[in-house]
């Protein structure tokens, strides 16, 4: 009976004190920490840092991380602090990260997103926010064309490198074009542009599957349509062991690919197939890159700035002109990256009213692999 | 705007390609069944005789991609090596697979169904078992080994979760063509080491004392174990056996294809497994069948649609023929009648 | 060593279930009350702000994530768990497909309630409508729930005849379609590319919104936690019912239930459709709070995820099960340094369950039934025989 | 409740051979596996009302006759009837509803449940309700006064609120679900105190004694209501004097007016209690009689020539 008793005690007091620590908050996180002294601020920085996909993240990020680095270096007085939010490129990640970036107004803007699916995941936070985004690598098309006044992006889109693909293909008196695609978000993306500007050069068409190993019935297909071009949109985990078989089968037709594949695992997982293929990026060669950004992002991460990596650098550099420029809202901070007018080290940068990159600023570059290198060939023009 | 209609689009069914080179698409089939068939085997086996599914065998199979890989690369082989060259390293690619194939399986069998295996577990408890060894196996390989191992060896573990080729060891040339339909060197060693592989397991399950251990113990554990069958040795034997299938498969695989990666195994584990259920999950000679059938309708399938079909028309055709012949096309038996 | 943990195990074990005794030994007002508090201190914990359980927050480090977000997810986790608990945990299917049934709720919400879906597009072209109609969210759950009921029952019928392991892997093969089947399909979900502007309660994804806006997600939190409460409670009716007990029956021992005159097909199909139904519902609720879903996020990994989740937490005891959903949820969120290794560690703690524990982190054990005063008049009859 | 217990249906002593009616009739039933000839060409029938006894050597098809009666397998030739209804070819719970039920001779409890909710899977069979009733309620049944809502309390707040349940119940009825729940559990706990083992009524099965999950098993196929149960070795792993009380315990069940048959292999046990015995051999039907012909029977002595009559 007294157990009884005290045990009801107990329950009661339990009840009692969740009931008053509910009244004693301890408001974690969040804290409201303003940018010390007159210049500097916080930004976040979001995107696949790890899982499957970070290889063609990470050169972005480290672009970013130079550019702060470089500017905190120089200005001790005017210190910017990125913080990284690593989303695995999972639109459901990204969006609470979103959520703590919105809520937590210490933030000032945000790099990102790197992928097509979690930007336009998390665009309608931050625009609610009035945080501007400034994505690096997020190449859909369609993410310009919703009316989001918080989204811009500093590199073309699939669009714009649809068509340098087709100018290239002209150029060589392409007849008999076979597109393929790996049905991912960014493949099909960039190969429905390239369809709508090839037109009748387009031969046949076939599409894979992720983690696709075997491709017999592709070949066959390309082989019937006797193709003289193969263009692949999508990554290297499917392009190398598919240009390979292809070559091994004896297709002699020539080999494109967009900016997915501009990656070192390409030839390499290869193995000596993807020789001579041609990869177009909209990446400026080193010695045509401005300024010291090759030679110091070499310096700093001992080895090249990768696919992105110069769009990771001008992204940042665009935040580290705001507050250099005395900008210390988000409202400020957007006016200003809406109005920005510069020279970067990826191309020159001023935004179209809908977000995108001055097109006609947009440079692609077109690589042919030889050996494990990307050697640059020549400057696309814009169709 | 006007609305796409609600259609499949861009996918035009072909029939016109498929019979037009219906030679060359089973053929093309065929090669790669006989893959699916090597892998399959090794679900068989362990199926047959303790009717478990050894999830984890896919991952069996990537490790020997990854033996034949570091092999490779230790000797520093070139593309197109000398025949005498390539023949040495294939022998040696074989034997290194196989070893660790079968040193892998083994491991997995000692740490984690024995212990299971005495407490009597359900099945539920062994598959789910096997789903986290496989798991392990593949961020080991994708994750771990690359962050350890990196820096020493990068031509391997260069970068976490990265696709890795391999030097060519054989050029592929098409040996003869007849009725419009060519047939590579490649596809006929692979199709010819599959069947020969399995054949000699067969004989080896159906001719020598081993292999009537291994029936005895797949037809009647009881019965078997007061004949004085060791039981635990049967058991280690099989998963050996099915490690050396799936290295084999490795080193065919690395041959024909010249590439792996931690996440190899996933799907093709999957196949292979359809492939076992097809033709009769625990018969060997089922494995074959289920695994060319598997094969050639999946290229026949991405010919007359596309290839991103191809994953459902292979499940599809999985679910089908296990409603009307629940246990697969030529009935579950590891040698004879299970009663 | 490995005797020594399974020492330590069995006598943790042994407090366990001592707490789990002493937790019936209570008169019942004490456990209502106690429940009472438990549950107000779920829809607290958005605001969770005790000195000292801070740390628990997900925001409360560097590069963290919003709290209530990651509190959501773990909610739409537990419902999840939940559900599959019915099929795996008491029915005793494994189903390794459920993601299949999350994307399916997840995309019936989508593809009519959003004004970018295809589908709705055509119901606009097709009945004149005014191109901001779209299927209103409550009907929207009405439509997930029964679109992933109805493709529970398709997926049964066929498979449920069939021996468990092979059960395994169809659902295996049944998760990838789903997925695939929703990326090539372009014509009607958009394929890779992805349906935005998915609706909540107040409408599609707008700043305007009053409670279910697009920053402050706790009222979405305690949506979520509403329905799984509900949802406990009808699973718990389930469970305790003779639903329940064939179910178990069931699962013990098919041929023996069999006899004993359980229709074995009949139930498993009626634990697939509630499974389904309630996967369904979470992907629903998912899609509804993200207000974009593409395929990639509907991977094969997660069904393995879902699956760690019961069998970790401990298969058949909606406790256990909720406790592993947590746990899987929360642990990478709060621990993001580590996040790579979130599949290895998966990945070792469903082999390490399964060889030390596997019955899971919180056994299942069966209520005792309330005897009222049976059990003494048991005791006074003379056990004559 | 059920119509066999307020049937007193013949359970006259047995050594008048009073003309029963048939209840269950194997007819020349074959199987066959692969090559091996389980059952062979076996005929026999079973009287309503009596013990009847199935013997024979291990492995002489008694089990294997079990599970053709009761749905496992189905036989490659011949026909069970039970009650002039054709049984083969029907799936196991159809079976169970007509009113065969089983034990089984290596137990198979449903090991993690409590021995009442084992007892209750079996009287579940005779009810309705299923997932909708049991999650909606809303079928609802007039109640019988007994079924009520009792009002206890002697005043205050409980008195009114018992007060409404029940004027609650007596309007819009009860749901069938919470009727039926109630009377499978009276009846689970009436079968577990038949069989003598309601003390451990919310223990799990797999934590009882070896004698009680016996005992339960019985409990369990009682459950279902049957009109012939059938005992795969009840028996087994008893002492005498337990053995004893499963006599009693067999008796009583038949007294009930239910027919049961007994496989056994302790011939004491087997002599003692049955009416008639049936007696295989190889598949085959070597013997079918009185106890004390069957014993005599030349045939059935060379077949259990060196078991002593009373071997475990």
């Amino acid at each position: 009976m007294r157990r009884s008793y005290s045990r009801a005690l107990g329950t009661a007091a339990l009840a009692a004190v969740l009931v008053a620590a509910a009244g004693c908050q301890d408001a974690g996180g969040s804290g409201d920490n303003t940018a010390s002294g007159d210049c500097g601020g916080k930004i976040a920085i979001f995107g696949a840092f790890t899982g499957d996909n970070a290889g063609l993240v990470l050169p972005s990020l480290n672009g970013a991380k130079l550019a702060i680095k470089q500017h905190n270096d120089a200005n001790a007085d005017c210190q910017i602090e990125m913080v990284e939010f690593d989303t695995q490129g999972d639109p459901a990640q990204a969006t609470p990260v979103a959520n703590q970036v919105a809520g937590d107004t210490s933030f000032l803007g945000v790099i990102g997103g790197h992928f097509s699916g979690e930007s336009d995941a998390t665009m309608p936070v931050y625009e609610a926010a009035g945080l501007v985004m400034v994505a690096p690598s997020a190449t859909r098309t369609d993410l310009t064309a919703k009316g989001n006044k918080s989204f811009f992006r500093v590199v073309g889109n699939d669009g714009t490198q649809a068509g340098a693909v087709a100018t290239y293909l002209k150029s060589q008196n392409a007849q008999r074009v076979f597109l393929i695609d790996d049905a991912s978000a960014y493949g099909a993306g960039i190969t429905a542009e390239l369809t709508k500007n090839l037109g009748a050069t387009v031969a046949a068409s076939d599409k894979i599957q992720e983690r696709q190993s075997q491709f017999e019935a592709t070949i066959s297909k390309i082989k019937a349509a006797n193709a003289d071009f193969v263009f692949y949109g999508g990554y290297t985990r499917e392009a190398a062991p598919l240009v390979r078989q292809m070559r091994g089968a004896g297709v002699t037709a020539k080999f494109i690919g967009p900016d997915g594949l501009y990656d070192p695992a390409f030839p390499a997982g290869a193995s000596g197939g993807a020789e001579g293929s041609i990869i177009t990026c909209p990446c400026l060669p080193a010695d045509k890159a401005g300024g010291t950004f090759t030679a110091d992002y070499q310096a700093a991460y001992g080895q090249a700035p990768g696919s992105y990596g110069a769009e990771g650098f001008d992204a940042a550099q665009i935040f580290v002109d705001a507050f250099k420029d005395g900008k210390k809202t988000r409202a400020e901070i957007l006016e200003y990256v809406k109005n920005y007018d510069k020279q970067g080290v990826s191309k020159y940068i001023k935004f179209a009213e809908n977000g995108d990159v001055d097109p006609s600023r947009v440079v692609i570059w077109s690589y042919e692999i030889k050996g494990t290198a990307f050697e640059p060939l020549q400057e696309l023009k814009l169709s | 705007m006007i609305p796409r209609p609600l259609s499949m689009q861009g996918d035009l069914v072909n029939f016109a390609d498929l019979f037009g080179h219906i030679g060359q698409h089973t053929v093309d089939g065929l090669s790669k069944g006989a893959i699916y068939a090597l892998i399959a085997l090794g679900y068989t086996l362990v199926y047959g005789v303790l009717r478990l599914i050894n999830f984890a065998h896919s991952e069996v199979f990537m490790v020997g991609t990854f033996a034949v890989l570091g092999l490779w690369t230790a000797f520093g082989v070139q593309n197109n090596p000398p025949i005498g060259q390539a023949i040495i390293f294939l022998v040696l690619g074989l034997i290194v697979a196989a070893i660790a194939s079968g040193g892998t399986a083994l491991a997995i069998e000692r740490i984690a169904y024995r212990p299971l295996r005495r407490k009597n577990a359900p099945p539920l408890i062994f598959l789910i078992t096997a789903i986290g060894l496989s798991l392990v196996l593949v961020e080991i390989f994708g994750l771990v080994l690359p962050k350890l191992l990196g820096e020493a060896v990068p031509s391997i573990f260069g970068r976490a979760r990265i696709i890795l080729g391999m030097p060519t060891i054989i050029e592929q040339k098409t040996l003869f063509t007849v009725l419009n339909t060519s047939i590579t060197n490649i596809q006929l060693i692979v199709f010819v080491s599959a069947v020969v592989m399995m054949a000699m397991l067969d004989w080896f399950i159906n001719r020598t004392r081993y292999g009537r251990g291994v029936r005895a113990v797949a037809q009647n554990p009881e019965t078997a174990a007061l004949m004085g069958v060791n039981q635990e040795r049967v058991i280690m034997l099989i998963f050996v056996l099915g490690g050396i299938m799936a290295g084999a498969a490795a080193l065919l695989w690395s041959m024909r294809f010249g590439f792996t990666q931690s996440s190899i195994g996933f799907v093709l584990g999957l196949k292979a497994f359809t492939a076992a259920v097809l033709g009769g999950i625990g018969n060997l000679r089922g494995a074959l069948l289920g695994g060319l059938f598997l094969g050639i309708v999946e290229v026949y399938g991405a010919t007359i649609f596309a290839s991103n079909w191809e994953d459902v028309i292979a499940f599809v055709v999985l679910v089908i023929v296990l409603m009307f012949r629940p246990t697969g096309i030529l009935g579950e038996s590891l040698g004879r009648a299970r009663a | 060593m490995i005797d020594k943990i399974r020492d330590l195990d069995r006598r943790r074990a042994g407090a366990l279930h001592s707490v789990g005794d002493r937790w019936r030994a209570l008169p019942k007002w004490q456990r209502g009350l106690t429940f009472v508090a438990f549950v107000a201190f779920i829809y607290y914990l958005p605001l969770l702000g005790i000195p000292g359980l801070t740390w628990l927050r997900t925001d409360s480090i560097s590069g963290g994530s919003n709290w209530a977000g990651v509190l959501f997810t773990c909610a739409v986790y537990v419902l999840v768990a939940i559900g599959l608990n019915v099929v795996i945990g008491l029915a005793g299917l494994l189903d390794l497909g459920y993601i299949g049934f999350f994307a399916i709720g997840a995309y019936a919400v989508a593809l009519f309630g959003s004004v970018n879906s295809p589908v709705v597009k055509w119901f606009q072209a097709e009945f004149d409508l005014p191109p901001t109609w779209a299927v209103t969210w409550a009907i929207c759950a009405f439509i997930a729930l029964v679109m992933a009921l109805i493709s529970g029952v398709i997926l049964g019928w066929p498979t449920l005849r069939l021996r468990g392991d092979y059960l395994a892997i169809v659902t295996l093969g049944f998760g990838e379609i789903i997925r695939i089947v929703a990326r090539n399909m372009e014509g009607v979900t958009r394929g890779p590319q992805g349906i935005s502007a998915i609706p909540g309660p107040e409408g599609p994804p707008s700043p305007d919104n009053q409670i279910f806006g697009l920053i402050d997600i706790k009222p979405w939190y305690w949506l979520a936690i509403t329905v799984v409460l509900l949802m406990v409670f009808a699973v718990r009716r389930l469970e305790n019912s003779r639903v329940g007990r064939s179910w178990l029956a069931i699962r013990e021992d098919e041929d023996a239930a069999a006899v004993m005159g359980v229709y074995p097909f009949k139930f498993k199909l009626w634990a697939f459709a509630i499974g389904a139904a309630l996967g369904g519902f979470a992907g629903f609720l998912f899609a509804s709070r993200y207000a974009f879903i593409d395929p990639t996020q509907f991977n094969v990994n997660l069904s393995i995820l879902f699956v760690a989740m019961v069998v970790v937490g401990g298969s058949g005891n909606m406790v256990g099960v909720s406790v592993g959903a947590v746990l899987l949820a929360y642990l990478p969120e709060r621990f993001r340094e580590i996040a790579d290794y979130r599949w290895l560690a998966f990945g070792l703690a469903m082999v390490l369950v399964m060889i030390l524990r596997p019955q899971g982190l919180i056994p299942s054990k069966r209520r005792a039934r309330e005897l009222k005063d049976r059990a003494a008049e048991a005791e006074e009859a003379p056990a004559h025989v | 409740m059920s119509d066999e217990t307020n049937n007193p249906v013949a359970p006259k002593i047995p050594t008048q051979p009073v003309p029963a009616k048939n209840l269950l009739e194997i007819d020349d039933v074959t199987l066959r596996f692969g090559g091996v000839v389980a059952l062979n060409g076996i005929s026999f029938e079973i009287k309503e009302g009596e013990i009847l006894g199935l013997i024979g050597p291990n492995g002489a098809g008694k089990t294997t006759c079990f599970n053709v009666m009761t749905g496992v397998y189905k036989p490659t030739s011949g026909a069970v009837r039970f009650r002039g209804e054709r049984v083969t070819g029907r799936k196991p719970h159809q079976i169970s509803r007509l009113g065969i039920s089983r034990t089984f001779q290596n137990i198979r409890l449903f090991p993690e449940m409590s021995a009442l909710e084992n007892v209750m899977v079996g009287t579940d069979s005779r009810h309705k309700t299923s997932v909708p009733g049991a999650l909606f309620r809303l079928y609802r049944v007039r109640p019988k006064e007994e079924e009520l809502p009792q009002v206890t309390a002697s005043g205050g707040i409980v008195r009114t609120w018992q007060q409404v349940r029940r004027g609650f119940a007596k309007t819009f009825g009860l749901s069938r679900h919470i009727l039926e729940e109630r009377a499978a559990e009276d009846k689970a706990m009436e079968l577990l105190r038949f069989v003598g083992i309601a003390d451990r009524a919310n223990d799990e099965a797999r934590n009882l004694p070896y004698g009680y999950q016996r005992r339960l098993e019985i409990a369990r196929a009682l459950g279902t209501e049957p009109k012939l149960l059938c005992l795969d070795e009840p028996a087994a792993g008893f002492n005498p004097a337990e053995k004893e009380e499963l006599l009693g315990l067999i008796r009583r069940i038949r007294d009930k007016g239910v027919t049961v048959l007994l496989i056994e292999h302790d011939m004491r046990l087997v002599m003692g209690v049955t009416d008639r015995i049936v007696v295989l051999e190889f598949g085959s039907k070597i013997a079918d009689g009185r106890p004390e012909e069957v014993s005599r029977d030349p045939r059935v002595i060379a077949a259990y020539l060196g078991e002593p009559a009373d071997a475990a």
